[in-house]
């Protein structure tokens, strides 16, 4: 411990000095990339997009069909199944189109019984398992009693034992966890496959709305006058031309070349609304003061479009990328429902929520699992696109 | 500047000019035409088809006639529905269609920023957590999943509202819910992100130091800084609302001109094909304008010209 | 409408021109339009001979590095989106002054020149105070080793100790690389310690133009005369004794100047003459140069 | 001097949380402001000038947060208050000047439009052509040319120095019983700033209004203040009257201040005398005093501990270990009592 | 709150079309099925065909002559819905009309089967309608002079092509509006058209001066177009509609099974895939074969759902020879297997063609017209082809008009195609494969099997089938298609409506349906 006398000594100015900390100094990426790491809703969502790509890259490694294999006999089962035991260690499963199927106990589907009689009047259908000599007589008049009486809705009856009404157990489709579709094809392998599609889908309807929108909006903005005049006009044409019109037309002149005609129609329309925001954006921010420090500077066009404008229109950037990622996904469907993009039975999320709109009332399952997918995804490329905005936007650091 | 808006609404005539322009000849390249059926018509009647509906000039002839007859608002007959003119059919649709897009659009106005607003305040809070995850739900759901939901549930199972077409005030919710989802959303979450820029600005804390109550700090000062990314988006989506969506008006089974905007180039409808798009076309055009006219208005520092001040 | 209104001048290469004048009188206008961010509606300007006038953006580059500004407003000139460092790199990195390291390294080194720390140089500009901005602004000005500087008001958003640094800062770059630099100000003071010429400006015209130490000795324009007295003098005792030369009368609109002098509305000496025919600017030996019918 | 304390500071400490860490920009600040006063607070640039003001203003925003002390104004203490209450005081009984007057106005509305605004927040039942009048008063009072056509002008049509006018006219027109001016004359040419400085005394006298003038120079403060408040690093380093802190700087600091400005009209071609270095870094502010890397008379002490708060005389104190009955004797600097750290000075 | 709509509610019926709306409701003009089952219950032409049944309509009776040539309808005294009298001119009118490339009908086709001495070249442009037999013998009395004996002539002049209209009302108004303008829509059916709004419905009301308007039990029929096909099932299911043209394909099989009120009828016509026979892939006939032994047509029908029945050949079923016997059964036994029995021979007919296991022959593509029915079908047809003969093969979709054009371009490899007909008689169907047809897209060709067709065109009764069957027998043999199954259409219809019909061509007909409510 110094002596009270040394405290009071003077100390050289190079002691005095030394004791400031220094700080690493990070570039602007690596600052955001700091700042994101701490947004966990931006991580939540990096990670729910970082496992839809798992999910559609290595998914399918790990299923026993194809996107198209086709078990016809086993179609439209849906992820749940209310199994009943007929005969010992014996379950059936009864699908809502009345087909009988012989499941395990767990859930998985075994083969279809087929019928021999469907007695339509009465509402009585016969079934036969010829192997085990199994006679199973299903009677779903119950369903349709007026005012419905009873507390069922059909009776099984296995060669002519006690009619059983009540599910012995309801387990989780093994064979198809996320149900089968009407041609009996897996939901579960579809969605995955159909995640690689929508995913590039996504990915270059963001690419060509950043690099075409942005880019071009913030041109016309900052140009201005006639420059701005003609460019945005462009942008009002092609936003007018009815979109059937235009994607039938470059579908005649190139033909269905599968993905990359669809990108291309896909990504030549998707960039007008994100054109638009950023020009209204940089038309504000061009006469601001830092801009002209910038011109001062000699700094060049493309630098200040690309260095002071778009970073200052990162919100409504960030915003309409995101937003019009589902845009992007459903256009596909449409496009796909013109002929352009993958054929079938290759399908994309889009494609496999339209397809199944129409069985909605009956067998929502076939809509639900893409539509959560689509959910998923977005809520994580929103988060993300959130947090990015936050961690690019210096001002609104949290603490 | 006004003379700047004088040439902006002269040049967007033309514009619309234009649009039917590349409409017309786009139309006539892609393969069928309004008489393919899948039992090809006689050449006779083809023959007799083409001269009532004057399809058998020469293309640049027949343009030239169009834009004529257009210029008196004549949009011609239509094709696929037979004896009925695009006008009458414009006509008809144009209210019902109108009336189900202008509640969309103000359900989008009333809804969309102020909830956006409120986010922006709350920024990192629960309520803006719920608000941005709504919004998300907002466009990751479709409209026709919503609207087929809505009506499965609510005209269906409750009996609520009827279940198709428009004809009690209830029956108005489910169109205008499922028209305005994506753009409500896409609209709360714009408001918020610019409201949260503009929110940091000095002259915000000038208001505040001037003592202004919060609504008006808000309200006046904040709100009209945010506005530019909004009102860019609604312009354009305020045409495309007003003359109605396909999806929507065949799933409610609305009366409305939207669902031509398909159905006319499936069935290569001409006539239909250019009434619509000239309708939507100069909705749009005029809305542009608007936006245009607004940002000067908004903002006064906004340049139009070439040379940056 | 007109902001500043046929003024002619040069500056000598290595000199320090002082401008001083009525805030809104057009000196920032000025500042701008010499290094071509403004149009010229009328006028020419060289620089070492070559006219700038009408050149394009794309030739003029070269002459953005030698000709740089101090902006007046140290905030609203800093992109909110950059760093301290890709703010006062930016320069460096456009006329391709340094690589990389060497970019880094320079950059911490003008942020020392001006007072501000190498941890800064990862901050937003929102997070500084005025003056610490009006440095970043400086810094970024001298980054590109500019021949001329157009210093808008560099200094007053300064405290006085960092005043005092960067007005010997640029007084040593002047003398190492022979800067020219055209300095507005209003503190008097300063403007008189860096400038060898001094102009004073009254609604976008000269009242006076003299060497520094001659319009100090020798004010003769009214109003450079008030603004000598006006200026507040770090003395208690003395400022509150000091009679001040206050003016009276409005500011005419430069939007529409009155006939005749322009300072006549607010000048204690006015005449007749002054309110029917503008005063030429007359050499009044040495230099000395005044716009006032009443000397 | 005159009258009761108006507003009364209590070891305020405000820090803003970016992700680097805590940025300390105000550290423990104590002073008080009487009714009628004009308090002057000095300081080299980010030594927590403006964050003070802003932290009376409660206008401190994320990341930033006041996270201690008191602050009563007229026997109420500021920080207890709601939003609210906070709106009604502001604009009304206390106003204030911005330093950034290119962006504190808002871009998008004409003068005419925001000054109104203001004077009919506060005087409800004023009609907007007698507001609009009113604006236009006090538009001619700082003298901008030609109000009347001037008013209808949006900001960015103005120079930096009418901007400020416009943010000091605004300021001025509800009559504050305390304003707070951050630097309000710095774009001014000196005769202008002349009339300003007038005009803030007038409302001085006038309402018996308190002012604190932010500003770095020094003859402005000479000039109208009675009281004077050195700054330095986020903490006071000076306190004292107007005579105290410029015939007798018992600071190295305040001294050091004084010899940076050029001499006073004489003819010098000598240079400028800066303090050396550079001010502290608020993220990590040295231990000791915030002065001591750059101070010529630093001591093991002072790098040490921090500065206890000396007594001087009623008006004077000065935070410096240089005045401590051990330290060396040093010419100019007297000895005076340690007083409580964070304790108002009291008297005058 | 139906009871609001109409005070009429307990004999108003209705009725979603399940379309957007009929492009047009004038008879001659008409070329679809919304407008046919429209136009049925507001017209009533010479005769009326009730489920296969040919009844009298306007005409009382008629007698053909010895030659078969010649055809005289006795018309009743009967009005039109504004009360004026109906006479044979106004059915020569119409007719003529009707075939005139003036009218532009995109039916006029047709005129070419009736055998009507002179109306195919009228329809052609290259004869005058004054040369056409058809002629107004007096207001009662229409005669028809045909080229050749025409078996299914009288129950063709059913259909909606050939109902009267009445030149003051056609002439009234410009260019076919007057069919959907109350004001000007006079009709001389079961019901009159009250109210029409383009895309939102129609209102028909009784016709009190239809000649059996005794017979008529609703006083109202309310149609609405609603062309999405879960909303017009929520709705029928919420008690809006009593009756659907269409319910949504998902539920289909469920529908079959429980619902009584679920109707299925079969249609007159085949959904096939075609082969280009152009291209040097179809030339071996061993390969056609195999791919069309290789489809499963049980199961696709099991799937598509709706009762669509298996195609053992072209011909669908429905059409009655002139024994009596269903043609499409007779001719089964030359036809191919509907399940999967046929494909151990289809491995070893492709074998022998030199592609064993589908070794060596080339990928191909299936193009069909978007739409969902069409790419599941193409879908399990892939897939069977793919399993059980190990061809690969690529589905392309296309949008309608383009696809109509490739596939009249020949630009493809396999296109989906289909043919409904709408005259009571095979030739309607098997005539499109004559070389010269325009139909004829797999560009088949076979000299013998065209001379057959149009033998079979000249001649009735036995000679007329034996022709027909013969023809089949080659086209089953020669496989320019694989048939996959055979139309049907459903219905699905409230317990309350009863006593409704349709005709075999799929018109629905309420004359005399009345409401249980
Ligand atoms: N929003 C902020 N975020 C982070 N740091 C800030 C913020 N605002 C101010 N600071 C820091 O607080 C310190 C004090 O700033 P303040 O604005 O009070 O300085 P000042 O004394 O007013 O200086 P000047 O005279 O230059 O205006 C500075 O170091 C500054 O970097
Ligand atoms: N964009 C603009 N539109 C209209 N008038 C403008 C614009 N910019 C500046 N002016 C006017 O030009 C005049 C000169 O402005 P300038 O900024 O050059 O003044 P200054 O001398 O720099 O003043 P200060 O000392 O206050 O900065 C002012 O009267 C101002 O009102
Ligand atoms: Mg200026
Ligand atoms: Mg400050």
């Amino acid at each position: 411990m110094p002596s009270e006398a040394d405290y009071f000594g003077f100390v050289s100015k190079e002691e005095s000095q030394n004791l400031e900390t220094l700080e690493k100094s990070l570039t602007y990426w690596q600052d955001a990339w700091r700042r994101l790491k701490k947004h966990k809703l931006a991580m939540a969502g990096l990670a729910g997009v970082i496992s839809t790509i798992l999910f559609a890259v290595l998914g399918p490694f790990f299923s026993r069909f194809s996107y198209s294999d086709q078990i016809l006999d086993y179609a439209r089962t849906p992820p749940r199944l209310d199994i009943y035991e007929v005969a010992d260690d014996y379950y059936v499963f009864l699908t809502k189109d009345y087909n009988l199927l012989r499941v395990s106990e767990k859930g998985e589907i075994l083969e279809r019984i087929f019928d021999t009689n469907k007695d339509l009047e009465r509402k009585a259908y016969t079934y036969f398992d010829a192997r085990r000599g199994l006679e199973i007589e299903l009677d779903f008049s119950y369903n349709l009693l007026p005012g419905k009486e009873a507390d069922y809705n059909f009776t099984l009856v296995a060669n002519g034992g006690d009619p059983i009404t009540e599910a012995t157990k309801t387990v989780f489709n093994r064979t198809y966890p996320f149900g089968s579709d009407s041609i009996g094809r897996s939901i579960l392998v579809r969605v995955m496959y159909g995640a690689r599609i929508s995913l590039i889908v996504a990915f270059v309807a963001s690419l060509a709305n950043l690099l075409i929108g942005a880019v071009y909006g913030s041109i016309a903005g900052y140009e201005g006058g006639r420059t701005d005049i003609l460019m945005m006009r462009f942008v009002d044409i092609l936003n007018s031309i009815p979109l059937l019109i235009y994607v039938i037309l470059i579908m005649v002149l190139v033909g269905n070349r599968g993905l990359w005609t669809m990108i291309i129609a896909l990504g030549s329309v998707y960039w007008v609304t994100m054109a638009r925001l950023v020009r209204g954006q940089v038309l504000s921010l061009k006469g601001q003061e830092f801009v002209l420090a910038a011109r001062a500077l000699g700094v060049k066009k493309r630098s200040i479009i690309s260095r002071h404008l778009i970073p200052n229109t990162i919100g409504p950037i960030i915003i309409s990328m995101t937003m019009m990622i589902p845009r992007a996904i459903f256009t596909e469907a449409f496009l796909s429902f013109i002929g352009l993009g993958v054929s079938a039975p290759m399908a994309s999320w889009g494609t496999l929520t339209e397809d199944a709109l129409s069985a909605l009332l009956s067998f929502p399952y076939q809509l639900f699992f893409p539509s959560m997918a689509i959910a998923i995804t977005m809520l994580s490329f929103n988060f993300l696109g959130d947090g990015l905005r936050d961690a690019l936007d210096p001002r609104l650091r949290k603490g | 500047m006004r003379n700047y808006f004088f040439r902006r609404f002269i040049q967007s005539l033309f514009t619309i000019f234009l649009i039917a322009t590349v409409t017309f000849f786009m139309m006539r390249s892609i393969p069928g035409g309004p008489f393919t059926r899948e039992r090809p018509v006689p050449d006779e009647i083809m023959r007799a088809l083409n001269a009532k509906y004057n399809l058998d000039a020469p293309l640049i002839v027949q343009y030239f006639d169009y834009m004529k007859s257009l210029l008196t608002f004549n949009l011609g007959p239509s094709f696929s529905r037979v004896g009925v003119s695009v006008n009458k059919l414009i006509g008809l649709g144009f209210p019902a269609t109108a009336k189900i897009g202008f509640l969309a659009v103000l359900l989008i106005i009333l809804v969309g920023i102020p909830v956006g607003i409120v986010s922006a305040l709350k920024q990192n809070r629960p309520v803006d957590y719920f608000v941005m995850f709504m919004a998300t739900l907002g466009v990751t759901i479709p409209n026709f999943v919503i609207a087929t939901l809505y009506i499965y549930l609510f005209a269906g199972k409750l009996g609520w509202v009827p279940s198709f077409g428009l004809r009690t005030p209830w029956a108005y919710i489910g169109p205008i819910l499922a028209l305005s989802g994506y753009s409500l959303s896409f609209v709360a979450r714009l408001t918020r992100s610019s409201m949260l820029e503009v929110l940091r600005q000095d002259y915000i804390r000038t208001a505040r130091a001037n003592g202004l109550k919060e609504l008006s700090v808000i309200g006046k000062h904040a709100m009209r800084n945010a506005l530019i990314p909004v009102i860019t988006y609604l312009g354009p989506t305020i045409a495309l609302l007003m003359t109605g969506s396909f999806v929507i008006e065949r799933i409610f089974a609305i009366p409305g001109i939207g669902r031509y905007f398909v159905e006319s180039v499936s069935s290569r409808d001409y006539t239909v094909i250019m009434g619509v798009t000239v309708l939507y076309a100069s909705f749009y055009v005029l809305m542009i304008y608007l936006v245009d006219v607004l940002y000067a208005m908004i903002d006064p520092r906004i340049r139009f010209d070439k040379e940056i001040p | 409408m007109k902001a500043v209104d046929d003024v002619s001048f040069h500056i000598d290469r290595g000199e320090t021109f002082g401008l001083v004048g009525e805030s809104g009188c057009g000196k920032s206008t000025m500042g701008r339009t010499i290094i071509r961010l403004y149009n010229v509606t009328g006028g020419e300007i060289f620089l070492d001979g070559t006219n700038l006038t009408a050149m394009s953006e794309k030739n003029l580059l070269p002459f953005r590095k030698r000709m740089q500004m101090i902006f007046q407003d140290p905030y609203a000139s800093l992109n909110p989106r950059m760093t301290v460092t890709d703010i006062v790199g930016e320069g460096i990195l456009v006329h391709n002054i340094f690589k990389d390291r060497e970019r880094q390294e320079r950059i911490f080194e003008l942020l020392d020149y001006v007072g501000l720390k190498r941890e800064h140089a990862n901050r937003y500009p929102h997070e500084f105070s005025g003056g610490q901005r009006q440095r970043i602004g400086i810094a970024r000005a001298l980054a590109v080793e500019p021949e001329l500087i157009i210093c808008d008001e560099p200094i007053s958003a300064l405290d006085v100790s960092i005043q005092a640094q960067i007005v010997n800062m640029l007084e040593d770059f002047q003398d190492e690389m022979k800067l020219t630099y055209l300095f507005i100000a209003h503190d008097l003071s300063m403007v008189k310690h860096i400038s060898d010429r001094i102009g004073v400006m009254y609604l976008g015209m000269f009242a006076e133009v003299a060497e520094s130490y001659e319009l100090y000795a020798h004010p003769q324009h009214p109003y450079t005369r008030a603004l000598l007295s006006a200026i507040p003098i770090p003395d208690p005792d003395l400022t509150r004794k000091n009679k001040r030369t206050i003016l009276r009368g409005d500011v005419p609109s430069p939007i529409d100047p009155p006939d005749g002098c322009r300072f006549a509305t607010r000048c204690p000496l006015v005449s007749d003459l002054c309110t029917k025919a503008t005063p030429e600017l007359i050499d009044k030996g040495a230099g000395h140069f005044v716009a006032c019918h009443n000397v | 001097m005159s009258g009761e304390p108006l507003l009364e500071v209590k070891n305020i400490s405000t820090s803003f949380f970016s992700h680097l860490g805590e940025i300390q920009a105000v550290r423990g600040v104590s002073f008080y402001l009487n009714r009628g006063d004009v308090l002057g607070i000095v300081g080299e640039s980010g030594s927590g000038k403006s964050v003070t003001a802003l932290s009376i203003m409660g206008l401190i925003e994320k990341p930033g947060k006041i996270k201690q002390g008191e602050i009563i104004f007229n026997g109420e203490d500021l920080m207890k208050k709601s939003q609210r209450e906070m709106c009604e005081l502001r604009g009304n009984e206390i106003s204030m000047i911005f330093q950034d007057p290119m962006t504190s106005l808002n871009p998008v509305y004409r003068i005419e439009n925001q000054m109104v605004e203001v004077i009919r927040y506060h005087n409800r039942n004023l009609s907007r052509k007698k507001a609009v009048a009113q604006a236009v008063e006090m538009l001619r009072l700082v003298k901008i040319p030609e109000p009347e056509k001037q008013i209808k002008s949006y900001p960015h049509e103005f120079s930096g120095g009418m901007r400020q006018r416009v943010m000091i006219a605004t300021a001025l027109s509800s009559n504050p019983g305390l304003l707070i001016a951050d630097e309000p004359t710095t774009a001014l040419d000196v005769t202008i700033q002349a009339q300003i400085l007038d005009l803030m005394n007038d409302l001085r006298a006038r309402i018996n209004a308190s002012i604190i003038l932010i500003t770095h120079d020094l003859g402005v403060i000479a000039e109208v203040c009675s009281r004077i408040i050195v700054m330095y690093g986020g903490t006071i380093m000076e306190a004292g009257n107007e005579r105290d802190i410029f015939y007798n700087p018992q600071n190295p600091y305040t001294v050091g201040l004084h010899q940076s400005i050029p001499s006073n009209l004489a003819i010098s071609e000598k240079r400028l005398v800066p303090i050396r270095g550079t001010p502290p870094n608020l993220m990590y502010p040295p231990k000791g005093c915030p002065f001591s890397p750059r101070c010529s008379y630093t001591m093991r002490i002072c790098l040490e501990e921090a500065a206890p708060t000396i007594r001087l005389s009623d008006t004077h104190i000065s935070v410096c270990w240089l005045l401590h009955e051990n330290a060396p004797k040093i010419n100019g600097y007297s000895k005076g009592k340690i007083v409580d750290r964070y304790k108002t000075p009291s008297g005058s | 709150d139906r009871d609001d709509r109409d005070s009429d509610f307990a004999s108003t019926l209705y009725w979603n079309l399940s379309s957007s709306g009929p492009k047009t409701i004038d008879p001659a003009l008409n070329g679809a099925t919304d407008g046919g089952d429209v136009i049925s219950n507001l017209y009533e032409g010479l005769v009326r065909e009730q489920a296969g049944v040919v009844k009298p309509g306007i005409a009382e009776s008629w007698e053909i002559s010895d030659d078969g040539k010649t055809v005289t309808f006795k018309l009743r005294d009967s009005l039109w819905s504004d009360g004026s009298r109906l006479t044979a001119h106004d059915f020569e009118y119409s007719w003529k009309r009707a075939m005139d490339p003036a009218t532009a009908s995109e039916y006029s086709w047709i005129w070419e089967y009736t055998n009507v001495v002179g109306a195919q070249n009228v329809a052609e442009g290259k004869g005058s309608l004054e040369d056409v037999g058809i002629k107004a013998l007096d207001d009662y009395t229409l005669q028809v002079e045909l080229s050749n004996p025409t078996s299914y002539f009288i129950s063709l002049v059913a259909f909606y092509h050939f109902m009267p209209v009445k030149q003051s009302s056609v002439e009234a108004g410009p260019d076919g509006i007057w069919a959907s303008d109350p004001e000007l829509a006079i009709s001389n059916g079961p019901f009159k058209l009250a109210e029409y709004t383009i895309g939102e419905g129609l209102r028909m009301e009784k016709n009190p001066n239809y000649w059996k308007a005794d017979n008529v039990k609703l006083s109202a029929i309310e149609v609405a177009f609603i062309d999405d096909l879960t909303t017009a099932y929520t709705a029928y299911q919420a008690g809006e509609f009593d009756f659907l043209n269409d319910v949504p394909p998902s539920e289909i099989p469920r529908l079959t099974a429980e619902n009584p009120e679920f109707y299925i009828f079969p249609l007159l016509g085949t959904y096939y895939y075609s082969f280009n026979l152009d291209l040097d892939m179809w030339k071996d006939e061993r390969v056609r074969r195999a791919l069309t032994l290789a489809i499963d047509r049980e199961k696709i029908c099991e799937i598509v759902g709706g009762g669509k029945i298996p195609a053992a050949g072209f011909v669908p079923v429905g059409f009655i020879d002139h024994q009596g016997n269903d043609f499409a059964e007779t001719a089964a036994s030359s036809g191919i297997p509907t399940d999967g029995s046929g494909i151990e021979e289809a491995k070893r007919l492709l074998a022998e063609a030199g592609y064993p296991n589908g070794e060596g022959f080339p990928k191909f593509t299936i193009i069909y017209n978007t739409s969902e029915n069409h790419q599941l079908v193409a879908e399990v047809v892939q897939e069977m082809w793919k399993t059980n003969l190990g061809i690969e093969t690529d589905l392309i979709n296309q949008e309608w008009a383009v696809f109509q054009d490739t596939r009249k371009q020949g630009e493809y490899e396999v296109c989906r195609g289909g043919w409904l007909t709408d005259f009571m008689d095979p030739m309607g169907l098997l005539a499109i494969f004559q070389v010269d047809n325009d139909y004829n897209d797999s560009h088949y060709n076979n000299s013998t099997f065209d001379e057959l067709v149009s033998y079979a065109n000249k001649t009735v009764g036995a000679e007329h089938f034996e022709a027909l069957y013969e023809a089949e027998k080659i086209l089953m043999t020669d496989l320019p298609i694989a048939p996959v199954y055979y139309y049907t259409e459903i219905y699905l219809s409230s317990p309350q409506v009863k006593n409704w019909t349709r005709s075999v061509l799929s018109a629905l007909d309420f004359s005399g349906a009345y409401l249980e409510r």
